[in-house]
C-alpha cells in the first residue's frame, strides 16, 4: 500500500470524522459575518457536539426500537460512505469498494432511518419535514444518477476512482457534458446538505424545518450524532465534487491542495449563496431540480454529437 | 305453349301480392299450381310412371294445399290487420325491382330456354318477396307455395327433367311444410286474433 | 429422467394429493402441509437443474403432442414458484379454517400451484396455452371462493376479462411460432417475427401487469385471500415474463432494436406509475398490489435492456442486465410474498386494512412486525437487502446503457436510469409511509391496541422469507452467475459472495453488510451507556392524540402537491353550519386512477353502446329477416357476376 | 349385413315414432319412448363404431356412406337424441298445457320427436344432396311443431319465423342444387347424378360459373338453416322457446349435421371453383357469425337464449375450421362438434328444473345458482365454462388446433381476428358464468326433486364424457387421423 494511498485513508477519516463540522462551523461564521454579525466562531459546532456528548438521551412516548436505531444506522451509512471517497484520486481498499451507486443507497438508508424515527414517536412535527424531505429525495436522486451517467461517459465506469481519474486535467471544462454535469452537481449539493434555497439549517420554527424536523425528539449523544452526520454530509458532498469535477493535476500533494482549497471555496460559495438567496417555496424545488435534468440529459446529447468527446 | 305458362306464372305471382282478398290470393296460386301441372302433363313423354307421378303433384298442389289453406281462412273468417300494408303499387313496384335485380344476377345455367331460367329465379324470388310486403302470415305461406312453383318450372324445363325421387320427395315435403304453416296460421289467429306478421315482433333483443 | 425429473413428480404428487385430501377430509392443514412439502421438493429439483445446467425430460417440441421438461430457465422460475409457494401454504395451513369454504381453498391453491408448475414444465404449445389459461382461472375461482360480493365479481371479470382480450396476443404468437417450428429450436426470423414479438408484448405484459395493460391487477391482487395474493403478485405476473423470456430471446431472431427500447419504455411507465398509484392508496394490499406492477416494470427494464445490449452488441452487459432482471424477479417473489403474508396476518389479527386505521402493530406483534419491516426494507431497494442488490445491478446496467454507443440508446439509458432512481426513493417513500402508518405510532382503533400474534406456521413461513431476503442481500454473487449464464451470449461472470461487475465501483455486499451490523451495534452501545430520561412526544405540550396523528394523505401530501398536474387529485371540503355557527366538516380526497378514468372507462362504455347498437339487427321482424337473405343472397351474386369471387 | 344396420339406424326410430302413439297413458308412452331411443341409440351408435373402425376409406351403399366424419356426427346425434329423450319425460311431466290437447299431446311430442331424431340420423349418412335436402327441409316440417310445443304466444312467433326462414332458405338451396344438376346433366341426369361422389368426379368438367353460382346459392340457403350469420335470426327464437330437450336436440345435432351436408359441398363442389373460393365464403360465414354473436352475449340474457347465441358462436367456430381446411384444423372441427354438441345439451337440459323452480328465468338471467341448488350450479357452471373454451374442456384444445390448422393454412390474419372475436366473446360468457353462480339469489334453497335429480345425473355423466374427450383431445390430436378424416368425407 503506497503512502499516498495511505494518506488518503487518513483523510478519509480523520476528514471526514473531525474536519467535517468545522465546514458547518465555517458556512455559520461567514455567514454572519456577511450579515455584519459577529457570529459564532468555526469551531461552534465542536463545542456543541462535546455539550450535547455529555448529556443524557431523552426516551419519548411512545416509541420503540426503531426509535433508538435510527441515529445509529444514519450515522453508520454515512460513515461508511466516508469510507467511498477519493481523495486526491487515491482511496485505500476498505473492501467497501468505490461504487457510486452504492453511496446513493448508502445515503437513502440514513434517509430512511431518520423518516422512519419521525414516525415513531407519532409527533406531528417531524413527520412535516420527513415528508419533505423524502420528496426531494425522490427528484435528487434522479438528477444525482443523471450526474452519476454524465461523469460516466468517459470510462464508462461508476467506480469513483476512476470517475477522478477522468476528470484529472483541465481539458474536461472543454465538454459542455462536463459543464452540466458541474453544474446539476451543484444542485445536488444545495440539496443534500439541506442549505438555502433548498432548506434553513439554522431556522428554529418547527413549521420550516425539512432536514432538522426529524431530529426534534432527540437529545444527547443521539442528537450528537446526528448533528456529526448532517455535517458529515456536507464533507461528502463537498469532496464529491472537488474529486469528480474540479480537474486536479499532477502529483498527490498537489491533488491533495486541490481538494482543500476546492472545501473551502465551495464552503465559501454555499455562505455567500446563503445570504443571497432566500429560502424557495418547498413546491418549487422540483422544477429547479427538474431544470437539472434537462441540463444533464443536453450534456449528454452534445456529447455524442461531439462525436463522443 | 313455354312462355304462356311462364307469363301467366309471373303475372300470377305478381298479383298475389297486389290483391286483398286472401281467398283469391289462395285461387290465383291454385291457378298457378294447375297451369303448371297441364303444362308438365303435355310435357312429359306419356310413360305411366311419369303421368302418375305428375298427376299426384298436380292433385297435391293444386287441390290439397290450397284446400288446407282454405281451411284456416274459413277458421278465421275476418282479417284484421292492425297497422295498415303498403299501398298495392308500391308493394308492386318493390317485388318487380327487386325480382329482376335477382334473376340479372343470376347466368344461364342451361335450361332449355332463357325466359323459362329467368322466370323460374323471377318467380323464386317473388315467392319470397310476397313473405317480405305481405304482412298476413297466410300470404307468408303462399309465398312459399309460389316460390316453390317457381322451382317447379325450373324442374320442368331442365333437360332431364328432374328424378322422380326429388319431385315426390319434393311433394311430400311441400305438403307437411305447407300442413304445419297451416295449422300455425289457425293458431296464430287463434291466439292473436290476427294474422298479421307484424304483431310477431316480441322476441328481439 | 434422473434425479430432478423424479423429486419434480413426487412434488407434483405430493401437491396433487395434498389438494385431494384437504378437499376430501374434515381440516385442511394436513393437505396444506403436503402442498409445501411437494414445494420443496420441487425447490430442489429447481436449484438441481439450475446448478448442473443439463435439462431434463424432454425439449420444446412445435406439434401438438403432450410434451414436459425442465431447463435452466424453468428450473429457476421453478424455485421462484417454490420458494413462494412453500412458506404460502405453510401459511395457509394456520390462516384457513377448517369449514368447506377453507377445504375448497386448500383445493383451489394446489390446483393453483400444480398450474404454475405445469406452466414453466410445459414443453410443447397445446400445454403450455393449457396450462397458461389455468393460471389465470385458478386464482379467479378461488377469490369467488372466498369472497361473492359484488366488488369480488366485478374484480375478478374485470380481471378475466383484461387477461383475456390481451391473452388472445399470447395465443397468436404461440401458435405462428409452434407452426414455424420456432419452439423446436429455429427461431423465426423476417417480417413475421416483428408480429409475433408485438403479439407476444401485448399479451404477456397484460397478464405480467405493466402498465398501460395493467388496470386488472390493483382490483384483482387486494381479493384474494393472502396467500394466494402472495402467489399471484409474487409469482403468477412473474411467469408472465418467462413466457416473455422464451418468446424474445429464444424463440424469435431479433427483429429490431425497436423491441428492446419499447420494452423499457413499458418497464420505466410500470415502476414509476405503479410506485407513484402505490404512493396514493389507503389500502394496505391495494398499495401492494400497485408495487407490484413498480417492480414488474424494473424487470421488464432489465429485459428490455439486456436484448438492446444484445442488439448493439454487448454479450457482457447483456448478460448482466439479464441476470439482474431474473434475481430481482426473484427478489419481488420473495419480499412481496412476505409483505402479502404479513397483510394476511394483520387482518386476521385486526380486520380492515386501512392504513389510516392501524398503527402501534410493532409492539403487540412483534415477530409479524419485524419481519414486515424488514420485507418493506427490501421492496424499498436499500442496503444490505436483497432489493438494493437487484436494483444495483439493473442500475448498473441502464446507466451502462446511457453511456453506450448510440445517442438514441444512450438516452433511453439515461432516461430509464433517472427513472428508476426516482423509483427507488419513492419506494422508500412509500414504505416509511406503510411501517409509520401500520407498525408504529399510537394504535388508531382498539383492535389494533389488543392485537396478538399469529400462530406459529404464519410466523415460520414470514420468517422464512425474511431470512431469504437478508441471506439474497448478503450474498447475491452466489446467484448471479448462475442467471448470467443463461442469458444471452452464456457470459461467466466473476463468482463470489458479492457482485463484482467490472466498470462498477463492485458491490462488496457482504463486507458492507457486516461494517454496517458492527457500527450500529457499536453505536448503539455507545449512546445507551446513559440512562435516556423518559418524556412525552413534543407536540406543544399536549399528550399525543391519535386525532391529530398524521394520515396516509397527510404524509404524501407534498408529492400530490408537485404532481398536481399528472395525478389530478379531487378532494372535497363539505362545511355544513347553520345560523354561522359550523356544525361539522366534512374532507373528502382521492386521487383518481388516471388510466381507468381516462383509457378504460370510455373504451368499455363505447363498446357497450357500440353493442347495443349492433343489437337492433335481431329487430324481431320476420320480414326484415328475409331481406337479410334476399341482401345476402344479392351481395354474392353480385359479387360472382362482377367477377370478384373470380 | 351393413345395409341393414344402416337401414335400421332410421328405420327404428320411425318404428318408435308409430309405436309410441299406441300407449294411452302417459306413463306407458313414457315407457316405450325410453325403450325405442336405448334401440335407436344403441343401432346408430354400433353403425358409428362400425364407420370409425373401418371407414378409412368410407363404406359405400345403395343409399349411404358411412366415413369416419359422418360416423363421429352420427355417434354425437345418437347421444344427444338419447339424452334429450331421456329428460323428456321429466319435462313432459311439468310442462303445463301444449299445442295440442291435451290427451294426444304427449303422442305428437314424441312423434315428432322421433321423427326429427330420424330425418337427422339419416342425414349423417345419406350419400345424395338431392335426398339429404329432402331430408333437411323435412326436419323444418317435424322440428317446426316442437319449437311451437308450449303453444305459447313467443313459441309460435319463434316456430313461425324458424319454418318460414328455412323453408325460404332452402327454397333458395334447390335453386342451387337445380343449377349444379342441370350442370351434371351430361353425365346422367338421373338422381345418382348428385351422389357424392359423381358430384366430386365431374365438379372439374363443370362450367365455372354454374359451379360458382350453385356453390353460393346452395351454402347461403343451407346457411339458413345452420344459423350462420346474417341469416341466423331464427336461431336465438326458436332455441330460447322450445322445450329444452328439442333445444338440445336442434343445438347439438340439428345444426352441426346441416354443416356436414355444407362442409360435404364445400369438398366436392369446391374443386370447380378457383383459388378455394369456397373455403373462403366458409370462412367469411365463420368470422361473421362470431362477429355477430358477441355483442350479443355481452347482454345479461335468459339462461336459454344465451345458450343461443353461444351456439351462434360455435357455428362460426366450426365453420372457421371447416374453412381452413387442413388436417389439424379438421381434428379440432370434429372434437368441437363433439364438445359443443355435450356441453351445449347439458345446459339445455338444466334450464328443466331451472324454469321449474325458477319460471321468471324464461326472460332474465339466472344469478347465484350456486346458493340455490348444487346439482343445477354444477350444470350450468360445467356447461358454461366448457363453452366458453376453458381448459381443461375439450373446446380449449379444439379451439386451439382450429386456430393452429388456419396458421397451417396461411390465413393468419383469419386466424388473429378470430381469436380476438373468441376473447370478446368470452367477456360475456364469463360475465354470464359469474353471475349464474355467484350473484345475489332471492328465495331459498331448492328442494331437490325429480328433475334436479335427474340433472345431477346427466351432470355426471355429461362431464365424464367431455373429460374422456379432452383427455382423448390432449393425447391423440396428431395430424394422421385429421388426414383420414378428410380423406373420409370427400
Amino acid at each position: 500500500m503506497s503512502l499516498a494511498t495511505l494518506i488518503a485513508g487518513v483523510v478519509q477519516v480523520a476528514g471526514g470524522v473531525l474536519g467535517a463540522p468545522a465546514i458547518v462551523g465555517l458556512i455559520q461564521h461567514l455567514k454572519a459575518r456577511l450579515q455584519g454579525r459577529r457570529g459564532p466562531p468555526v469551531l461552534q459546532p465542536y463545542r456543541e457536539l462535546r455539550r450535547l456528548w455529555g448529556k443524557s438521551g431523552v426516551a419519548p412516548e411512545p416509541h420503540t426500537l426503531i426509535y433508538t436505531l435510527a441515529p445509529a444506522v444514519a450515522v453508520a451509512s454515512t460513515a461508511l460512505v466516508l469510507l467511498l471517497l477519493p481523495i486526491g484520486g487515491h482511496a485505500p481498499d476498505w473492501g467497501l469498494g468505490n461504487d457510486a451507486l452504492v453511496l446513493v443507497g448508502l445515503l437513502a438508508l440514513a434517509r430512511f432511518a431518520m423518516t422512519l424515527a419521525a414516525w415513531d414517536t407519532a409527533g406531528a412535527f417531524g413527520l412535516m419535514g420527513a415528508a419533505r424531505d423524502l420528496m426531494f429525495s425522490v427528484f435528487v436522486e434522479g438528477l444525482l444518477l443523471l450526474v452519476l451517467v454524465l461523469l460516466a461517459l468517459p470510462l464508462h465506469s461508476t467506480d469513483l476512482l476512476s470517475v477522478s481519474h477522468a476528470a484529472t486535467l483541465p481539458e474536461v471544462w472543454a465538454r459542455p457534458a462536463h459543464w452540466a454535469a458541474a453544474l446539476a452537481f451543484c444542485l445536488v449539493i444545495v440539496a443534500e446538505t439541506g442549505r438555502q434555497p433548498v432548506d434553513n439549517p439554522d431556522t428554529h420554527l418547527e413549521l420550516t424545518m425539512v432536514h432538522e424536523g426529524p431530529l426534534l425528539e432527540y437529545a444527547g449523544r443521539e442528537l450528537a450524532y446526528l448533528q456529526w452526520s448532517a455535517a458529515a454530509r456536507h464533507w461528502i458532498m463537498l469532496v464529491l465534487a472537488c474529486e469528480l469535477l474540479i480537474p486536479h493535476p499532477g502529483p498527490f500533494v498537489a491533488q491533495l491542495a486541490v481538494l482543500g482549497g476546492g472545501v473551502l471555496a465551495l464552503s465559501v460559495a454555499l455562505a455567500v449563496c446563503e445570504t443571497v438567496q432566500a429560502k424557495m417555496r418547498v413546491l418549487r424545488v422540483p422544477l429547479l431540480l427538474g431544470s437539472g435534468a434537462a441540463l444533464c440529459l443536453l450534456g449528454l446529447a452534445s456529447w455524442f454529437a461531439g462525436g463522443g468527446g | 305453349m313455354t312462355g304462356a305458362v311462364t307469363w301467366g306464372l309471373v303475372v300470377s305471382s305478381l298479383a298475389v301480392i297486389v290483391v286483398r282478398r286472401r281467398s283469391l290470393a289462395i285461387a290465383l296460386v291454385a291457378a298457378q299450381s294447375l297451369g303448371l301441372g297441364l303444362y308438365a302433363l303435355t310435357q312429359e313423354s306419356h310413360t305411366s310412371t311419369a303421368l302418375a307421378v305428375t298427376g299426384t303433384v298436380l292433385i297435391a298442389k293444386a287441390l290439397v294445399l290450397p284446400a288446407l289453406l282454405l281451411l284456416t281462412v274459413r277458421r278465421a273468417r275476418k282479417e284484421r290487420l292492425i297497422a295498415t300494408e303498403l299501398p298495392a303499387l308500391a308493394r308492386l313496384a318493390i317485388a318487380v325491382a327487386a325480382a329482376l335485380a335477382i334473376e340479372q344476377l343470376i347466368p344461364r345455367f342451361g335450361l332449355n330456354g332463357a325466359g323459362v331460367e329467368h322466370a323460374a329465379v323471377g318467380v323464386l324470388a317473388l315467392g319470397i318477396l310476397t313473405a317480405v310486403v305481405r304482412r298476413a302470415v297466410l300470404f307468408q305461406a303462399l309465398g312459399f307455395l309460389i316460390a316453390e312453383n317457381g322451382i317447379y318450372l325450373a324442374g320442368l324445363s331442365l333437360p332431364g327433367g328432374l328424378p322422380v325421387f326429388i319431385e315426390l320427395g319434393l311433394v311430400f315435403d311441400l305438403v307437411v311444410i305447407v300442413s304445419v304453416a297451416a295449422a300455425f296460421a289457425a293458431k296464430i289467429h287463434e291466439q292473436l286474433g290476427s294474422g298479421d306478421s307484424s304483431l310477431l315482433e316480441a322476441l328481439r333483443d | 429422467m434422473g434425479t430432478p425429473g423424479a423429486l419434480v413428480l413426487a412434488g407434483v404428487l405430493a401437491i396433487a394429493a395434498g389438494a385431494l385430501s384437504a378437499g376430501l377430509s374434515r381440516s385442511p392443514r394436513a393437505g396444506l402441509m403436503a402442498q409445501s412439502v411437494g414445494m420443496v421438493l420441487l425447490a430442489l429439483a429447481g436449484v438441481w437443474v439450475l446448478a448442473s445446467g443439463h435439462a431434463v425430460g424432454a425439449g420444446f417440441r412445435s406439434d401438438v403432442r403432450p410434451a414436459f421438461g425442465l431447463d435452466g430457465l424453468s428450473g429457476f422460475f421453478l424455485l421462484v414458484i417454490a420458494v413462494v409457494g412453500a412458506p404460502a401454504t405453510l401459511f395457509a395451513r394456520d390462516a384457513l379454517e377448517a369449514d368447506w369454504q377453507g377445504r375448497s381453498l386448500a383445493v383451489a391453491t394446489g390446483a393453483f400451484l400444480l398450474a404454475l408448475v405445469g406452466f414453466v414444465c410445459a414443453r410443447d404449445v397445446s400445454t403450455f396455452l393449457g396450462f397458461w389459461e389455468l393460471m389465470t382461472l385458478v386464482p379467479a375461482a378461488a377469490i369467488l371462493l372466498a369472497r361473492q360480493d359484488r366488488e369480488a365479481r366485478h374484480g375478478v371479470f374485470v380481471y378475466l376479462a383484461i387477461t383475456h382480450i390481451g391473452g388472445s396476443g399470447v395465443w397468436v404468437a404461440m401458435l405462428v411460432l409452434a407452426q414455424h417450428g420456432a419452439l423446436g429450436g429455429h427461431p423465426l426470423g423476417g417480417g413475421l417475427a416483428a408480429f409475433v414479438a408485438c403479439a407476444s408484448l401485448v399479451g404477456f405484459s397484460t397478464k405480467a401487469g405493466l402498465m398501460p395493460l395493467h388496470s386488472w391487477l390493483p382490483r384483482a391482487h387486494p381479493l384474494a385471500p393472502a396467500h394466494i395474493s402472495a402467489l399471484m403478485s409474487g409469482v403468477m405476473i412473474k411467469l408472465a415474463l418467462y413466457g416473455l423470456v422464451r418468446v424474445l430471446f429464444q424463440w424469435l431472431a431479433p427483429p429490431g432494436l425497436w423491441v428492446g427500447i419499447t420494452l423499457m419504455a413499458v418497464g420505466a411507465l410500470s415502476c414509476v406509475g405503479g410506485v407513484l398509484y402505490a404512493l396514493m392508496q389507503h389500502e394496505l394490499k391495494r398499495l401492494l398490489a400497485f408495487h407490484s406492477i413498480e417492480n414488474v416494470g424494473i424487470v421488464a427494464l432489465g429485459l428490455g435492456a439486456s436484448l438492446v445490449f444484445r442488439d448493439i452488441g454487448q454479450p457482457m452487459w447483456s448478460a448482466i442486465a439479464f441476470a439482474a432482471a431474473l434475481l430481482h424477479a426473484l427478489n419481488h417473489a420473495l419480499f412481496k410474498g412476505l409483505l402479502f403474508l404479513g397483510a394476511g396476518a394483520f387482518s386476521k389479527a385486526v380486520g380492515g386494512l386501512e392504513l389510516d386505521r392501524l398503527g402501534g402493530l410493532l409492539r403487540r406483534m412483534p415477530w409479524t412486525g419485524a419481519t414486515f419491516a424488514l420485507g418493506a426494507m427490501a421492496i424499498a431497494g436499500l442496503p444490505p437487502l436483497n432489493g438494493f442488490a437487484s436494483e444495483w445491478l439493473t442500475l448498473q446496467s441502464l446507466l451502462h446503457l446511457g453511456v453506450a454507443s448510440h445517442l438514441g440508446v444512450a438516452l433511453a439509458g439515461a432516461l430509464a436510469t433517472a427513472a428508476l432512481a426516482g423509483t427507488a426513493a419513492l419506494a422508500v417513500y412509500c414504505f416509511v409511509k406503510v411501517i409509520g402508518l401500520v407498525l408504529l405510532g399510537l394504535p388508531r382503533r382498539s383492535e389494533c391496541a389488543e392485537a396478538s400474534e399469529v400462530p406459529v406456521g404464519m410466523r415460520a413461513s414470514m420468517v422464512f422469507l425474511a431470512g431469504s431476503c437478508v441471506a439474497l442481500g448478503v450474498l447475491p454473487g452466489l446467484l448471479v452467475p448462475t442467471l448470467a449464464a443463461l442469458g444471452p451470449g452464456r457470459v461467466r461472470l466473476h463468482e463470489g459472495a458479492g457482485l463484482n461487475v467490472p466498470g462498477t465501483g463492485s458491490l462488496p455486499t457482504l463486507a458492507l453488510a457486516l461494517a454496517l451490523v458492527l457500527l450500529v451495534s457499536a453505536l448503539v452501545r455507545l449512546a445507551r451507556s446513559r440512562r435516556a430520561a423518559p418524556a412525552p412526544t413534543w407536540t406543544c405540550g399536549q399528550p399525543p392524540a391519535t386525532g391529530l396523528a398524521w394520515t396516509s394523505a397527510g404524509f404524501t401530501k407534498p408529492l400530490r402537491l408537485v404532481l398536481e398536474a399528472l395525478l389530478r387529485p379531487q378532494r372535497e371540503v363539505r362545511v355544513i353550519s347553520s345560523l354561522g355557527v359550523v356544525e361539522s366538516v366534512t374532507y373528502q380526497a382521492e386521487v383518481p386512477h388516471l388510466f381507468d378514468t381516462l383509457l378504460y372507462g370510455p373504451v368499455s362504455r363505447g363498446a357497450l353502446r357500440a353493442a347495443g347498437i349492433a343489437r337492433s339487427v335481431q329487430s324481431g321482424s320476420l320480414r326484415a329477416y328475409l331481406i337479410y337473405l334476399l341482401a345476402l343472397l344479392g351481395l354474392l351474386l353480385a359479387l360472382a357476376r362482377t367477377g370478384v369471387l373470380g | 349385413m351393413i345395409d341393414v344396420l344402416l337401414i335400421a339406424v332410421p328405420a327404428v326410430p320411425v318404428v318408435g315414432a308409430l309405436l309410441v302413439r299406441l300407449p294411452r297413458t302417459p306413463p306407458g308412452a313414457d315407457r316405450v319412448n325410453l325403450i325405442g331411443a336405448s334401440i335407436s341409440a344403441a343401432v346408430a351408435l354400433t353403425a358409428s363404431v362400425l364407420g370409425i373402425v373401418h371407414g378409412a376409406q368410407g363404406l359405400h351403399g345403395s343409399w349411404f356412406v358411412l366415413d369416419r366424419a359422418g360416423a363421429c356426427f352420427l355417434a354425437v346425434i345418437a347421444v344427444v337424441g338419447w339424452c334429450s329423450a331421456m329428460v323428456s319425460p321429466t319435462y313432459l311431466a311439468g310442462a303445463g298445457k301444449s299445442l295440442f290437447t291435451a290427451r294426444r299431446a304427449r303422442a305428437w311430442y314424441y312423434t315428432a320427436f322421433y321423427l326429427f331424431w330420424a330425418a337427422l340420423l339419416a342425414l349423417a349418412l345419406v350419400k345424395n344432396l338431392g335426398v339429404a335436402w329432402l331430408l333437411i327441409e323435412a326436419t323444418t316440417g317435424a322440428s317446426a311443431l316442437l319449437v311451437a310445443y308450449s303453444g305459447r304466444r313467443n313459441a309460435l312467433e319463434a316456430g313461425w319465423k324458424y319454418l318460414v326462414l328455412t323453408t325460404f332458405g332452402l327454397a333458395v338451396a334447390l335453386l342451387g342444387i337445380l343449377i349444379l344438376f342441370a350442370g351434371l346433366a351430361p353425365h346422367g341426369g338421373t338422381l345418382a347424378t348428385l351422389d357424392w361422389q359423381s358430384i366430386a368426379r365431374h365438379a372439374r368438367g363443370l362450367p365455372h360459373q354454374t359451379a360458382l353460382f350453385a356453390l353460393i346459392l346452395i351454402l347461403v340457403g343451407l346457411a339458413t338453416k345452420i344459423g350462420w350469420a346474417p341469416v341466423h335470426n331464427w336461431l336465438p327464437d326458436a332455441h330460447s322457446e322450445a322445450p329444452p330437450p328439442v333445444s338440445a336436440l336442434l343445438s347439438a345435432a340439428l345444426l352441426p349435421t346441416v354443416m356436414l351436408i355444407a362442409w360435404r359441398v364445400v369438398l366436392t363442389l369446391g374443386v370447380a371453383v378457383p383459388h378455394h373460393l369456397a373455403d373462403h365464403l366458409m370462412l367469411a360465414f365463420g368470422l361473421a357469425s362470431l362477429a355477430i354473436a358477441v355483442p350479443f352475449l355481452w347482454r345479461p340474457m335468459a339462461w336459454k337464449r344465451l345458450l343461443a347465441y353461444s351456439s351462434l358462436e360455435h357455428m362460426g367456430i366450426l365453420a372457421l375450421g371447416i374453412g381452413f381446411a387442413s388436417p389439424l384444423a379438421t381434428v379440432g372441427v370434429i372434437i368441437h362438434l363433439a364438445g359443443h354438441a355435450l356441453a351445449k345439451s347439458l345446459g339445455f337440459y338444466t334450464a328443466i328444473p331451472l324454469l321449474r323452480h325458477d319460471p321468471a328465468s324464461a326472460h332474465r338471467a339466472p344469478r347465484g345458482l350456486a346458493r340455490l341448488s348444487t346439482p343445477v350450479a354444477a350444470g350450468a357452471g360445467i356447461s358454461l365454462a366448457t363453452l366458453s373454451g376453458l381448459p381443461p374442456s375439450p373446446l380449449f384444445f379444439s379451439e386451439l388446433l382450429i386456430l393452429l390448422g388456419g396458421i397451417v393454412a396461411h390465413q393468419i390474419a383469419v386466424v388473429s381476428i378470430a381469436a380476438v372475436l373468441m376473447a370478446l366473446g368470452f367477456l360475456g360468457l364469463a360475465h354470464a358464468l359469474i353471475e349464474t353462480l355467484a350473484g345475489e339469489s332471492h328465495g331459498h334453497r331448492w328442494r331437490s326433486g325429480r328433475t334436479v335429480r335427474l340433472t345431477g345425473r346427466l351432470t355426471v355423466g355429461l362431464t365424464l364424457g367431455l373429460l374422456a374427450l379432452s383427455v382423448g383431445a390432449y393425447l391423440l390430436a396428431d395430424s394422421h387421423a385429421g388426414a383420414s378424416l378428410m380423406r373420409g368425407i370427400a
